[in-house]
């Protein structure tokens, strides 16, 4: 089943982390572009995405990482990508963006 | 799983709209599941599907509501045409701005014709 | 989660095979999931569109190699056709030996019209 | 996604339980009817049947469920049904079912 997109954001000691579940696709993509531009923006600081509960990304939803990725080093921040599973490890090796992020 | 010798063909027409993108993706899984391809192979029919698809609703038919996705299933090979009767979507695949859903298609399907000569908008296959 | 007022029609043709039922439950499953309804309304027609399936299935057409299942959304319910070009097929279910079906198909869904007098070979919906 | 059909034989101090994970339809409810019928018919025992694993039954199954009843009932013997989820269960509620087997 297409699992509804869900993104939570956790702050420890100063640090964010993103949580993002479900299915980043066209349709939900525009939630994940809202939410995140605006945590990079408002932040300035190093952000944690983790992908524990994401099971699918598409090209758009990629595309918004990347975009925030751009924004954040605007401000000389970093993105650490974390706990991708398999499936969309893939992902990240077929485009090359396994070296343009932090995957941890 | 399937015994015959002939094509089967499963077709699904869709809106040119984001919401339905999904039901694309899924019903592409449940065929890649049916003929037995394994997890890795129908998550790679699933993604390559939903991307066509994703340009399908970028560019839209300014006279149809919907496009359909055609899968023929042969003992070889699943076979996939995306299609519509607005004959003036053409292409749709542009190489600067699709670069990622392009090499994500040319790395899980194992045949690409990114515009087909035979009238259709999009084809591409994977081998069983 | 669908915010216009018109109808969307998602339209999936399939061979007269048992082994394609599985192919239109998940695609049933992916729209029922994407217009809102839970995971018990998800499950019930799911198993209705099944049912149906297998009708056609049994019953096959002479002349044709596929049936039609149409989806209908509107804001009020989901209207789930099946059609056929072969139009001897008529009243695909059978009191007798169908009860168990049958007794499934009117427990899950809101409305059901087992002979349609509008050409098509069965209908149903439910609503949202 | 349709998980594909498995039945399961255990024998334990000479009773027999019958386990079945994944989806019964039409198409996969001919093997069922297969191996249940034959198990019904050579053990002449009761038949516990344990369906924890099982997610989807349909009309087709219920009926090779059904019919292995009525061979088990030929040599005086009874089909248990276990751990049936709640969507399976509901299905044997609308179908009175449930009054058929003797569900655990
Ligand atoms: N819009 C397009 N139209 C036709 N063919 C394309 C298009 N985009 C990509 N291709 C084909 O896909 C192949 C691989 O593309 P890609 O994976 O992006 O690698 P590259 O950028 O190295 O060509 C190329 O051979 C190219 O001809
Ligand atoms: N083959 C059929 N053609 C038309 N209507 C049917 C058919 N089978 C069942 N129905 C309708 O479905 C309704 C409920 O059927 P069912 O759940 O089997 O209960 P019952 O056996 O008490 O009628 C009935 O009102 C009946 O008219």
């Amino acid at each position: 089943m297409s699992e509804e997109l869900k993104i939570l954001e956790n702050r420890e000691n100063g640090s964010v982390k993103i949580s993002i579940t479900g299915e980043v696709d066209i349709y939900s993509s525009q939630l994940l572009k809202e939410r995140l531009y605006n945590i990079v923006e408002t932040e300035k600081q190093d952000i944690k995405i983790d992908c524990e509960g994401m099971n699918y990304i598409d090209s758009t939803g990629l595309g918004v990482l990347v975009g925030a990725l751009k924004k954040a080093k605007e401000s000389g921040n970093l993105i650490y990508i974390t706990n991708l599973k398999e499936n969309i490890k893939k992902l990240f090796l077929i485009t090359g963006l396994d070296k343009v992020f932090i995957i941890e | 799983m399937i015994t015959n010798n002939e094509a089967d063909t499963i077709e699904i027409s869709l809106p040119f709209k984001a919401e339905y993108v999904s039901v694309a993706r899924l019903t592409a899984s449940a065929i890649a599941n049916r003929i037995g391809f394994n997890i890795d192979e129908i998550e790679d029919v699933k993604v390559a599907v939903s991307e066509v698809c994703n340009k399908m609703v970028k560019y839209k038919s300014k006279t149809e509501e919907a496009y359909k996705i055609i899968f023929k299933i042969t003992p070889q090979k699943l076979a996939i045409t995306y299609d519509c009767e607005d004959k003036s979507l053409k292409c749709i695949f542009d190489n600067e701005e699709d670069k990622l859903a392009i090499s994500l298609i040319n790395a899980f399907m194992d045949y690409v014709e990114f515009c087909p000569e035979n009238n259709s908008l999009f084809t591409m296959s994977k081998n069983i």
